[in-house]
């Protein structure tokens, strides 16, 4: 009975207490300080998150290299204090952020220069408006949001040429065009590799997505949507072209391009240049948090019996989960290049996804079965998934496999 | 309600109009952009937030980079070439064009039967209920403009890939 | 299967991860200033000059101003005066000492071919490397006394190579010194038998007038 | 093969050349990936003049590291050249060491005892190990990786250096070799605790093949890019493992058989494309076949002196004349040729550096390949600008 | 592999108009080596690389060598029959004369091919200074291209056909040749306290000593 109350009470928390601090203030700015409240809250708790992923990336990678990462950043004004593991390492870089100096080439066009990386960090932190972050903690209840989410998340390309045409420098042109060919070209596969989830579920509004997921045969098997072949084939093109729309690890071209110096964000220093870092994390958060709520169960619990602890700390625990999986494949992969790229784009993800698509079709046509029935839909869907990616995997990489080598003879 | 109308409208035209004026080209396609967005916000106001999703990810997400990388990879750099107002014949026949143009935009806006001032009140149209409308009536004409895209898509495919005869397609 | 190489190539990260928490082998950085590597014995970064003991350090220089070590430097950055005057070095025999003894260590590139050429043992490696200096012309260019330490320091920093250097000294200075009594001793011989043919002649001579 | 038809010889086999003008093509843009530049291993300057992504025209600049060691060596005496060499290729100062003592031994007939071959063969196999495992961290790093393989091949290669140091005094400026032997005496434990390392040392490079070899994107990057014609690479003087890359069967250990390397039985790997992929896979196999040189050597390392008792460490003077000494350094032919007329100092000193004669070819390799593809390339070849400048 | 002795035969048998003779190397090592005349260098390099029986593919090193006017006294020992009858004395005339120097670029040539064992050869130019051409053999050998650029660098051979001669290590402005035996070097050093006073000279020549670091010349007592 206590653990209910503790849920139910821990589960509206957030919500009761922007309510009492509505009711505190007077009538008619009620409206405005409702929405400020959840802006705030989402920008605190997404904002923390931000200052902490860079610095669970270098622990995570030094791990990942046998060795330490940063834990050196003690307490400002406790000189040989404890060192705290590098806890305090953010504000260390926020400061460091701040006080370097924010150099504006004379050639560069002063408004645009400014305005990318503002437009930049809105955008990206705009599509956090519709996630469900827990069972009644959802920010704005739309019921187009996933369209809502793609819609924001595509006009950072606007930003990013903005940058690149701004800097007035030749590299950061070339560079923002590779950039914009990068995101176009995975922005295709990424709304298709979520179009098979609405067609099962039936909606757009995200909510009602993981409505959907909330249900466990025997009590523990979850029916989140990755556990079925589609799903996980889905989940993965989603994780690939996720990682590619925001130029993290593999497809990390524009800005670790050692040919290229910094990429579009070359002639930006100091404050601007750690917006654009911010963007950069931010957009991984976000769609983080959506490939959470649409595959794996967004605030769903695991089992029946774990409901007791509140959906947001699912919804979170999931989130920097999936971050870690992206530090983890940054530590490891090597980078494509640029025309490698654009060929798995094209001649490898987008026919997936729309196969994929077929699956699904298929999946949702053949609910009805039971039974025996049941495994025979598993094996087709599975083989209709299964396939094409080997057909396909072995067009992309034709002619290339390990070698084995002979020895001289003298 | 009327108040946000004011602004959004104020917002649309203004942009046209700034962009239609200033000489430094790319900030002009911004601005273009800008009423884009502007006409999104107008939908929104409407209630009709499916579409205004499409517009923001169809106009600002891709079309304003086909304008912008036109504008760029057509004209080198922002130094347009000064326009000369030599003639009254030129003056009048922009005159003439411009005003026909606007005879029969006019002209169709108010020949329609629905009523302009009751917008806002107009039902929320759920997403599943503009899908089965659009897969059911509307279908044909989904189908003709799928068919128009795919065209212009290999239409493009063609255009860029003839340009080097000699670069095989499958360089390592 | 298309990504198969990827994926062992995650596994294996995943395993350096894991071992990084439990298997002190994986962890090969050492925290500098708090845990200090042990540096091995036959660590060498600059030379210095060695004395017999600590309280005197000039007057005990092993080193004679021979100036071979000055020729065969390679970077020639060692510069030697040789002193006017000359002292009894450890065996006795006065021998010379470097008035100036300098060596530019920001030319020197430790390559401790000056103490495989120095016959006296008088000049060996050190194990410093925290030598930073504020000012890159009389910081780094250390004389005579900056050089010169203790014996003593030396066995403790190359402990095997000082106590065959020590073994090798002692049988020498005992060589030397038996060399001197038994040269002590032929000359007091030398001058015994001298002066028994003088007593001998002495005492005819006392024995004629007295007869 | 007339003269004309070599110098204007272009690779048949390479990726094709676009020698037509093509009016699509805005103006060539010309990129200095200058002296400053985080994947050109030192201060070595490639002008490459780009036709969007793809390479055109590659001119590699000299210079920026030239000390000129041949004129200082004129002015110092043989011994003093000796610490000299270990900042040429300052990866490798043990092997550097050994072609230098070898010339100078061959010039003035010094003989060598037993042990001190053994010590030489086992040194050099250990810096061979170290600087194959730079190499490959080093190429993975170009290829796009964030430091995960360039940090645990340096977990390897810290653990010989550790062991160089408490042999020879310092981790890369050992100044190790003399004329006529080495200048220190291993002891047992170093013995024992650099044949339990080399025991262990094959689980790292199983470790590295697991998790790199068979990686796709690690395939795509690399399978045939920079092809080096076995023909063009034997005229254009390339040796060692990109020679050997290619095909073409010449290794000094084998060919000169100098040192004891006849008593060891070994194979040399040989490639069969000339590509990036096969240069990263001969350093793999090289390696694993220096693990194995050096359980033999360890095995029967005979006792007595490690120097010759008859060298001179002072006054040493050859007779008038001339030598060429050369040994199979990691990175291909390194060759000394001395003249000498009877006094202490030298009165030539020419070191062969293979890694200058090595870059002839990069234009070749990378023209028609994009320019990631081209610092990939330079990462094969594997140069050090010490021994490119001297 | 034939030897030496062979070779110049043959050579001189199918270049008649060539000299091609033997240098023979006195130290221990006992490499001699083939001294090629420049008119014909290229036709006879040509030949050592094509010919069936050397195959030497493999150009392995080109160094460039600084011989500078020596100035021989060569001593003629006359006996003079005393005219006073005594016995006949011996006088010696000691008479001066200079050789003229010359630059030489020596290749050692390899067979990868049949395995065998370095031929040096020689290639010397008039004088060392206005006649210092010599035919290049990166047409012949592609691996002398950067090595030739650098003997011209360093030496100042000129290499008549190379691909590309230009400075390989120094700058394109640099007027002199470092490594010849009669370089002198720039001196105007950065001021440096190392303690040789000839450093030390000739950068005061240059440099006001900067008045913070007092030179060691004054010993602290």
């Amino acid at each position: 009975m206590i653990i209910a109350a503790i849920d139910s009470y821990l589960e509206v928390a957030p919500l009761a207490w922007r309510d009492a601090v509505v009711q505190w203030c007077p009538e008619p700015t009620q409206w405005l300080v409702h929405h400020l409240i959840t802006i705030v809250a989402i920008l605190a708790v997404f904002g923390t998150l931000f200052a902490f992923t860079p610095l669970a990336e270098r622990k995570l990678l030094g791990r990942l290299q046998n060795r330490l990462g940063p834990n050196r950043s003690g307490l400002p004004w406790w000189q040989n204090g404890p060192k705290l593991w590098g806890l305090t390492q953010p504000f260390a870089d926020a400061v460091k952020a701040l006080t370097k100096e924010d150099i504006v080439p004379a050639a560069a066009d002063k408004l645009l220069h400014f305005l990318a990386p503002v437009l930049i960090v809105a955008f990206s932190l705009l599509t956090f408006a519709v996630l469900p972050f827990g069972r009644h903690l959802v920010p704005v209840g739309l019921d187009a949001a996933l369209l809502y989410f793609f819609a924001a998340g595509s006009a950072t390309e606007l930003a990013i040429f903005m940058a690149g045409w701004a800097s007035r420098n030749k590299y950061s042109l070339l560079a923002a065009m590779r950039a914009l060919a990068q995101v176009i070209s995975y922005e295709l596969p990424l709304i298709l590799s979520v179009v098979p989830i609405v067609l099962i579920a039936g909606t757009l509004s995200l909510q009602d997505i993981v409505l959907a997921q909330g249900f466990w045969t025997f009590g523990f098997l979850p029916h989140w949507f990755v556990f079925t072949p589609w799903g996980f084939a889905g989940f993965l093109l989603f994780l690939v072209s996720a990682l590619a729309e925001s130029n993290r690890s593999p497809f990390d071209l524009p800005e670790a391009e050692s040919e290229l110096i910094a990429g579009h964000l070359t002639e930006y220093s100091g404050f601007k240049y750690a917006l654009f870092f911010m963007a950069e994390y931010f957009g991984l958060t976000a769609l983080s948090g959506l490939g959470v709520t649409l595959f794996l169960g967004g605030w769903q619990a695991p089992c029946a019996f774990l409901q007791f602890i509140p959906s947001w700390l699912w919804f979170m625990g999931k989130v920097i989960g999936m971050l870690l999986l992206f530090i983890w494949i940054r530590g490891t992969l090597l980078r494509l290049r640029i025309d490698q790229l654009t060929r798995l784009a094209w001649q490898f993800m987008v026919p997936l996804t729309l196969i994929n698509l077929g699956n699904a079709a298929f999946w949702s046509l053949t609910a009805g079965w039971t039974g025996p029935l049941q495994l025979v839909r598993w094996g087709v869907s599975l083989a209709i998934i299964v396939i094409p990616f080997v057909l396909l995997g072995r067009r992309l990489s034709a002619g290339r496999h390990p070698r084995t080598y002979r020895y001289a003879a003298s | 309600m009327t108040f946000a109308l004011i602004i959004i409208s104020a917002l649309i035209l203004g942009c046209a109009a700034v962009a239609m004026a200033l000489r430094n080209l790319i900030h002009s396609a911004l601005l273009l952009i800008g009423s884009w967005a502007g006409v999104a916000a107008f939908y929104l106001w409407a209630g009709a937030e499916f579409v205004a999703f499409a517009q923001i990810l169809i106009y600002i997400g891709a079309i304003s980079m086909v304008v912008l990388f036109a504008v760029l990879l057509t004209r080198q750099g922002d130094a347009p070439e000064p326009v000369e107002f030599p003639s009254l014949s030129r003056f009048v026949t922009g005159l003439i064009a411009g005003g026909g143009v606007a005879g029969v935009l006019i002209g169709a806006i108010l020949g329609m039967p629905f009523d302009v001032r009751t917008a806002q009140s107009a039902p929320a149209l759920s997403v599943k209920e503009l899908g089965a409308q659009l897969m059911g009536p509307h279908a044909v004409s989904l189908l003709v403009i799928g068919l128009l895209l795919t065209v212009a898509l290999l239409g493009a495919v063609l255009l860029a890939s003839d340009r080097r005869p000699d670069q095989p397609e499958d360089t390592p | 299967m298309l990504g198969s190489g990827i994926i062992n190539g995650l596994i294996v990260t995943a395993k350096n991860f894991v071992g990084s928490y439990h298997d002190p082998k994986r962890m090969v950085t050492v925290q500098y200033p708090e845990e200090r590597a042990k540096l091995p014995e036959n660590y060498r970064n600059f030379p210095f000059l060695i004395t017999e003991n600590a309280t005197d350090p000039m007057g005990t220089l092993r080193c004679v101003a021979c100036q071979i070590c000055e020729k065969e430097c390679p970077p020639q950055c060692i510069y030697i005066e040789k002193s006017k005057d000359k002292k009894p070095d450890a065996t006795g025999k006065p021998q010379l000492y470097p008035a100036v003894f300098a060596i530019d260590t920001s030319v020197c590139m430790s390559c401790q071919i000056c103490v495989e050429v120095c016959p006296f043992d008088a000049i060996k490696m050190d194990q410093v490397f925290e030598v930073a200096a504020t000012d890159r012309f009389t910081g780094l260019l250390l004389d005579r006394e900056q050089l010169a330490k203790p014996n003593s320091y030396f066995h403790e920093i190359h402990p095997t190579d000082a106590a065959e250097v020590d073994t090798r000294l002692a049988t020498e200075r005992q060589a030397a010194e038996e060399k001197a009594k038994a040269a002590a001793a032929a000359k007091a011989a030398a001058a015994a038998k001298a002066a028994a043919p003088k007593a001998a002649v002495k005492p005819a001579a006392e024995g004629g007038p007295t007869a | 093969m007339s003269v004309s038809d070599l110098s204007s010889f272009t690779p048949s086999s390479g990726p094709t050349v676009r020698a037509v003008k093509d009016p699509f093509h805005g103006d060539l843009l010309e990129v200095s990936m200058g002296p400053q530049h985080p994947s050109t291993h030192g201060v070595f300057r490639m002008v490459v003049t780009l036709d969007g992504e793809v390479v055109v025209k590659l001119k590699p600049v000299f210079g920026y590291l030239h000390r000129n060691h041949e004129k200082i060596a004129e002015n110092t005496t043989y011994l003093g050249s000796m610490p000299y060499t270990d900042r040429l290729d300052y990866l490798c100062s043990m092997t550097t060491n050994w072609a230098y003592a070898l010339a100078v031994e061959k010039l003035a007939g010094q003989a060598v005892p037993d042990r001190a071959q053994y010590l030489r063969v086992i040194l050099a196999e250990m810096t061979r190990l170290v600087n194959h495992s730079c190499l490959v961290g080093f190429l993975f790093n170009d290829l796009g990786t964030s430091f995960t393989p360039l940090l645990y091949a340096f977990r390897e290669r810290e653990k010989i250096l550790d062991l160089f140091e408490a042999l020879s005094g310092s981790r890369m400026m050992c100044n190790f070799q003399r004329f006529g032997g080495c200048r220190v005496d291993p002891t047992p434990e170093w013995l024992a605790a650099a044949s339990r390392l080399v025991d262990n040392y094959p689980r790292f490079l199983d470790e590295y093949e697991t998790m790199l070899t068979a990686n796709e994107i690690m395939l795509a990057r690399t399978q045939g890019i920079g092809i080096l014609d076995a023909k063009l690479a034997v005229n254009a003087g390339i040796t060692g493992p990109c020679l050997r890359a290619s095909g073409y069967n010449y290794d000094l250990r084998k060919v000169d058989g100098y040192g004891f390397y006849p008593r060891f039985d070994f194979k040399v790997p040989l490639g069969a494309h000339g590509d990036t992929y096969d240069r990263y896979m001969m350093r793999i196999l090289e390696m694993r076949e220096s693990v194995k040189i050096l359980q033999q050597a360890f095995r029967d390392l005979p006792g007595g002196p490690v120097m010759d008792p008859k060298a001179k460490i002072r006054g040493f003077r050859p007779k008038a004349g001339e030598a060429y000494g050369r040994i199979e350094s990691p990175k291909g032919e390194l060759g000394f040729y001395l003249i000498s007329d009877g006094t202490p100092n030298p009165y030539r000193y020419r070191v062969r550096p293979p890694s200058l004669i090595n870059l002839t070819l990069l234009e070749e390799m990378c023209l028609g390949h994009t320019i990631a593809d081209s610092v990939v390339i330079l990462g094969s070849v594997d140069i050090v600008l010490g021994e490119v400048d001297r | 592999m034939e030897s030496l002795e062979q070779i110049r035969d043959r050579l001189l048998a199918r270049f008649p108009g060539a000299t091609v003779t033997l240098v023979t190397n006195p130290g221990v090592a006992a490499e001699h080596s083939l001294l090629l005349d420049a008119a014909h260098g290229a036709e006879l390099a040509l030949f050592l690389r094509d010919d069936p029986a050397l195959q030497l593919d493999y150009c392995s090193n080109a160094t460039g060598v600084d011989w500078p006017d020596k100035e021989i006294t060569d001593v003629k020992k006359t006996t003079v029959p005393d005219p006073a009858g005594g016995a006949p004395k011996v006088v010696e005339e000691k008479t001066k004369h200079v050789e003229p120097g010359c630059l030489e670029a020596v290749y050692h040539l390899y067979s990868m091919a049949l395995r065998h064992g370095p031929v040096v050869i020689r290639l010397r130019t008039a004088n060392r200074s206005d006649q210092v051409k010599l035919p290049s053999l990166t047409p012949v050998w592609r691996s002398c291209d950067f090595q030739e650029r650098e003997i011209y660098d360093l030496y100042g051979i000129v290499f008549e056909g190379h691909r590309d001669l230009r400075r390989l290590l120094m700058w394109e402005e640099f007027k002199d040749h470092p490594m010849r035996k009669d370089y002198v070097d720039p001196d105007d050093y950065e001021w440096e306290p190392t303690p040789h006073a000839a450093v030390l000279e000739r950068a005061k020549a240059h440099y006001p000593v900067p008045p913070a670091a007092t030179p060691p010349e004054a010993p602290k007592p």
